[in-house]
């Protein structure tokens, strides 16, 4: 079976081949490895890759997969190159800002319509007793500005997007 | 002769109460827990023997409430309070509305506390008492004519500090004379918001300070012991990330001294209760009275670790009014202990809060001279409104080295899946020279550049970990009828999802 | 010059396996696992770094197969195994194996490990080298003739045991001449089915034992040192169950008399290695050498937790070729410390093995003086093929009361379920008065009558909670629109139970 | 509401009122109980009776929930009376006796038809390498013996039975 990811801007190709139950032989970078796989509670794996043991958690959502390797997180998209190249070319252009956290405004420095560098902080967000500045990852005009001072954001709420 | 308490209510939540609720559970005391409505479901909560409602999660309304917290007090018959740290540990009007309720509040009486808590006044204590303080003004700047006159006094570069503050806030480093008039006002602005007190006092700037601080057990009849120094010199942002004992920049000679000073201190405020003397040391090893917490600090574990003392059940003993068990010749501190503070914040994303449930938790316990004080447990929602600290890993070691290794083991067994945390941000500390040959100041994490780390293993590992999983749920659709225990693990994926749709 | 490893196999599972991975991981030592079918999801697979196939779960076919273990070792390069306990750890055939491939065996060399694997051999070098050991014979008795002589001699009661025997396997203790010979006959047949070997020899009974064993360090330099006792006398069936050091028993003149002596015995057969020097020793502190263990011992934990020495790295580093770090001026153990083995056996039915599903675990970590040297977790399946012990809790005090009590704390918090555990038994044992007061011997667990606690407390908790469930689950048939919160749980509930039912 | 349990034979009667969400009084043996309920993972209760907290993990098949209360165990039974008592007869006449574990058959001490005493041992089942008599409940005739010596045994699978 060939499969083919996105991680980091680059494409990945898979091709798998089921030897065993749970075990199988993957090519990638035409490197081939010894694969043999757990399942231990839902989206728990451990992962054998030619003796070398990795603990896993997976989920998938629509468009990608989540995956801790033991600490480190990896967010790998299924979804194809045009897609992907298309998604990206619209970056470019327009970006709106997403909260990682859910919070309290509490300063705006902004307007909407105003000038603003890459790294200039836009507003303040309050969460757990910290005032976090939120700024724009990209120079522009400040199109939007959605919450007002006092209102609550839940995490992944559009707080602003820079044009 | 004193008597031990039945019960103690614990006026906190987090970590800390769950620490102090063990306490009580080994001197066979009830503990009381108290929670607010974020609270509900708060591991404290779970692990306390009685709890009470307290009112909305916004703290003023509940672990801030004085009145509701003496109330539940006194119906759940509980004849002593723990503050823990931070809410009401050093608000003396607390204190003071315990003692008049007749409540024993586990800790210092008001007076020391109330000193100790505006800093010019403790500052003139400590001067009286033969303390050395940082060279400054020992009152607030009367006026800006003063200010100019002062500051040509202390000389350059300074720092101007809030006389009722703390923390950072209202403070501002000066370099140069032209700066002054501007960053007073703004010191002022920040003061009078921060704690309506717009007063401001001059302190001379020590150039790369080390922060080490001094453990001390004070009891009711006039015992006091210094139990050896924390060094706090990690910092972020004047929050303290990572703590050890023995400092790896005291010698012998310094280290006694300050105990003996840390003693003075106490003894001159007729403290009782455990504290902890913060000191400033410059580069030459000088020490300077910064300021004393009359309460519990965060890092106190990384002193038991090395003296097998418990502070809670020290402090508890001390409110019920027996003696100190022991005196100074018998504290030797034994090996090396280093404590990490795991925080809900994402290293990578400047140290944002990341709040949220915690879908996946494993804990390093295991081994000899691990310790994981923790307020979490899985399936446990971090709540938005308090601080962010989950959980401290300490280690202890016969040597430094042995302690730093024992905690890179604990941290790579360490999972938290569902919310961003610290975890992996400690390696890169405990992994760099600096830290690791022990020359290192507050400036340490300022001054540290995030060398990246070489992942290509764990990104391989990552593909064909999906690449599995995007094979086997195809093949689930094809076959339905695979093997027992697969097709129970697919359909366990399965309804997980659903569930999480909801 | 001694070069440390750089990659250890562990010949070994379970709790032991996960404990040296751990030491191997704080050394910078890469950690190899093997594993059987049962155990491919083991803790110490997950843990580890490198993990093998070893083959089938039958103990003979996986980890008691030299050759397969010496296969995976040089495949994997590793220059070293460490064999934990049980399985090959005194195994003197797979110590001379490795002799010839040329991997160091991390324990003691097959001469020593052979002479006190057969028991008379070890009593006849003991009495040369001046060792007490228990009046009896030194060698096996010839025939039922020599029997009756020898056992008039020695005088009743008497044990009669197996030459090549531990374990009680082949042991019969003999109150009278009239059961002598009918007695010998049974122990005969069992030696020779136990260990084909029906060779039986003669020991005095001692009344009223106490079994204390000496913690001994030996380096291949011939340094040696003894680390204090380990008081091991609540046993079931000839089984440990919990272990505590300091013993309550013993004297400062016996303890040292006894660490003496063991290590006068380690050096008699050249011994290097971590090891221990059993000891019975009588009501009046009279001790005589009982055998010696020349492996980790599983309750190694409580003396590392009282010198704070690291005795898996220490035995690494012996089989590297390093001096020890310390000699016998420097151990001064600190503390009491115990431990209480967690077994899956359900103590309200005979101790049956509970074999199965761990579907919840909450470990007690935190606070200070707590270790959990676990093999489990959460969702882990305990399979049926390997010895029952699930984990080793282990508690450190100032004194021995802050120890127990730490212990009752943290027992408290141990919850697991979907499998019996020891768990609730420990509690009748820490609160027995004769244990409290540290006056116990090796009948204590079978003296000790079962009093039943008052759970009515409980018993209303678990009617309400039915109540609160059957009422809810009742509501949301009714309304199954109610709010987020409560249905997802609901939902999840069913979710549950249908994957249950798979 | 009113519910009626059995817990080692004896009925309870229990009357719940829900106050307020999560919150509710409860009526058991003439007590009044003011009760507040958590809901942690799946199955795992917190539950606040009068102030004192109670960890719950509860599960209900078919019959009974069983409840686990911190560490001690209980199960309760939802069946009616008459059933119940029903079952109990039953239970004085005739035993089969289960095994509460899985393992392997190594001894067989009697044969079918034998008298045996309460608390005679019938065979022994080796698990975990230990080897655990299994022993008769009451006094009468073994009437049957389901598995041979050398057999594998599945937990709840019916050993041997006595009348």
């Amino acid at each position: 079976m060939n499969i083919s990811f996105w991680l980091d801007n680059r494409e990945f190709r898979l091709n798998l081949e089921e030897k065993k139950k749970n075990t199988m032989d993957i090519i990638l970078d035409q490197k081939k490895y010894l694969v043999s796989v757990e399942f231990l509670r839902n989206n728990e794996l451990l992962l054998n890759v030619n003796g070398k043991i990795y603990n896993i958690i997976i989920d998938f959502n629509t468009s990608f997969y989540s995956v801790y390797v033991d600490e480190k997180f990896f967010k790998i998209e299924k979804k194809s190159a045009s897609q992907f190249l298309g998604k990206q070319r619209a970056k470019q252009k327009k970006a709106d800002i997403k909260t990682s956290m859910p919070g309290r405004i509490v300063k705006i420095f902004l307007q909407e319509g105003d000038k603003i560098k890459e790294g200039q902080a836009v507003l303040v967000l309050e969460a757990m007793k910290m005032e976090n500045e939120i700024k724009s990852p990209q120079s522009g005009i400040v199109k939007k500005i959605i919450p007002n001072v006092g209102d609550y954001v839940e995490t992944g709420s559009t707080l602003f997007s820079v044009e | 002769m004193a008597k031990m308490f039945r019960k103690i209510l614990i006026a906190n939540r987090g970590e800390i109460a769950v620490r102090v609720i063990r306490a009580c559970k080994e001197m066979g005391i009830t503990p009381v827990a108290v929670f607010s409505e974020a609270d509900r479901k708060a591991l404290h909560v779970k692990l306390a023997e009685e709890a009470y409602y307290l009112g909305p999660s916004t703290p003023s309304q509940s672990y801030l409430n004085i009145d509701k917290i003496i109330e539940i007090a006194k119906e759940a018959k509980a004849k002593a309070i723990h503050p823990g740290y931070g809410f009401l540990a050093e608000n003396y009007n607390f204190v003071k509305r315990c003692e008049e309720e007749g409540i024993v509040f586990i800790g210092p009486s008001s007076e020391p506390m109330e000193i100790m808590g505006i800093k010019t006044y403790s500052r003139q204590r400590m001067v009286k008492a033969g303390v050395p303080v940082i060279p400054g003004t020992l009152k607030p700047v009367k006026d800006e004519k003063d200010l100019q006159q002062k500051a040509q006094e202390v000389g350059y570069p300074l720092l101007l500090k809030a006389s009722a503050g703390g923390g950072g806030k209202g403070m501002r480093l000066v370099e140069s004379k032209g700066k002054l008039l501007s960053s007073y006002r703004m010191a002022q602005s920040e003061a009078q918001s921060s704690f309506d007190d717009p007063s401001i006092y001059i302190e001379k700037y020590i150039e790369e300070p080390h922060h080490i601080e001094i453990q001390i057990l004070a009891d009711q009849c006039g015992n006091i012991i210094y139990l050896g120094e924390r060094e706090c010199s990690i910092q972020r942002r004047y929050q303290k990330v990572l703590e050890e004992t023995p400092s790896p920049f005291l010698d012998e000679k310094t280290r006694r001294e300050m105990g003996e000073i840390a003693v003075r201190a106490a003894a001159a405020v007729n403290y009782r209760n455990a504290g902890t003397v913060e000191f400033i040391v410059d580069k030459d090893g000088q020490f300077y009275f910064l300021e004393m917490n009359t309460r519990l600090q965060v890092e106190h574990p990384i002193t038991e670790m090395v003296t097998g003392i418990d502070l809670v059940k020290c402090q508890i003993e001390i409110a019920a009014g027996y003696p100190l068990k022991f005196s100074q010749e018998d504290i030797k501190p034994n090996g090396y202990s280093v404590e990490c503070r795991i925080y809900a914040e994402d290293p990578d994303d400047n140290f944002m809060p990341s709040p949220g449930k915690i879908v996946y938790l494993r804990s390093p316990g295991g081994g000899l001279g691990i310790r994981d004080d923790s307020g979490i447990y899985e399936g446990y929602e971090v709540p938005l409104e308090y601080d962010p600290l989950l959980s401290k890993l300490i280690t202890w070691g016969m040597s430094r080295s042995e302690a730093i290794n024992r905690m890179l083991r604990a941290l790579s067994e360490y999972q938290i899946h569902g919310i961003k945390t610290t975890v992996p941000f400690f390696k890169s500390i405990l992994l760099h020279p600096r830290f690791y040959k022990g020359v290192y100041n507050t400036h340490f994490i300022a001054d540290m550049q995030k060398e990246d780390v070489d992942d290509t293993e764990a990104k391989i590992a990552a593909l064909i970990a999906a690449g599995v999983k995007s094979y086997l749920d195809s093949k689930m659709v094809v076959t339905p009828r695979s093997k027992k225990k697969e097709s129970n693990w697919k359909l366990q994926g399965r309804l997980q999802n659903i569930s999480n749709r909801l």
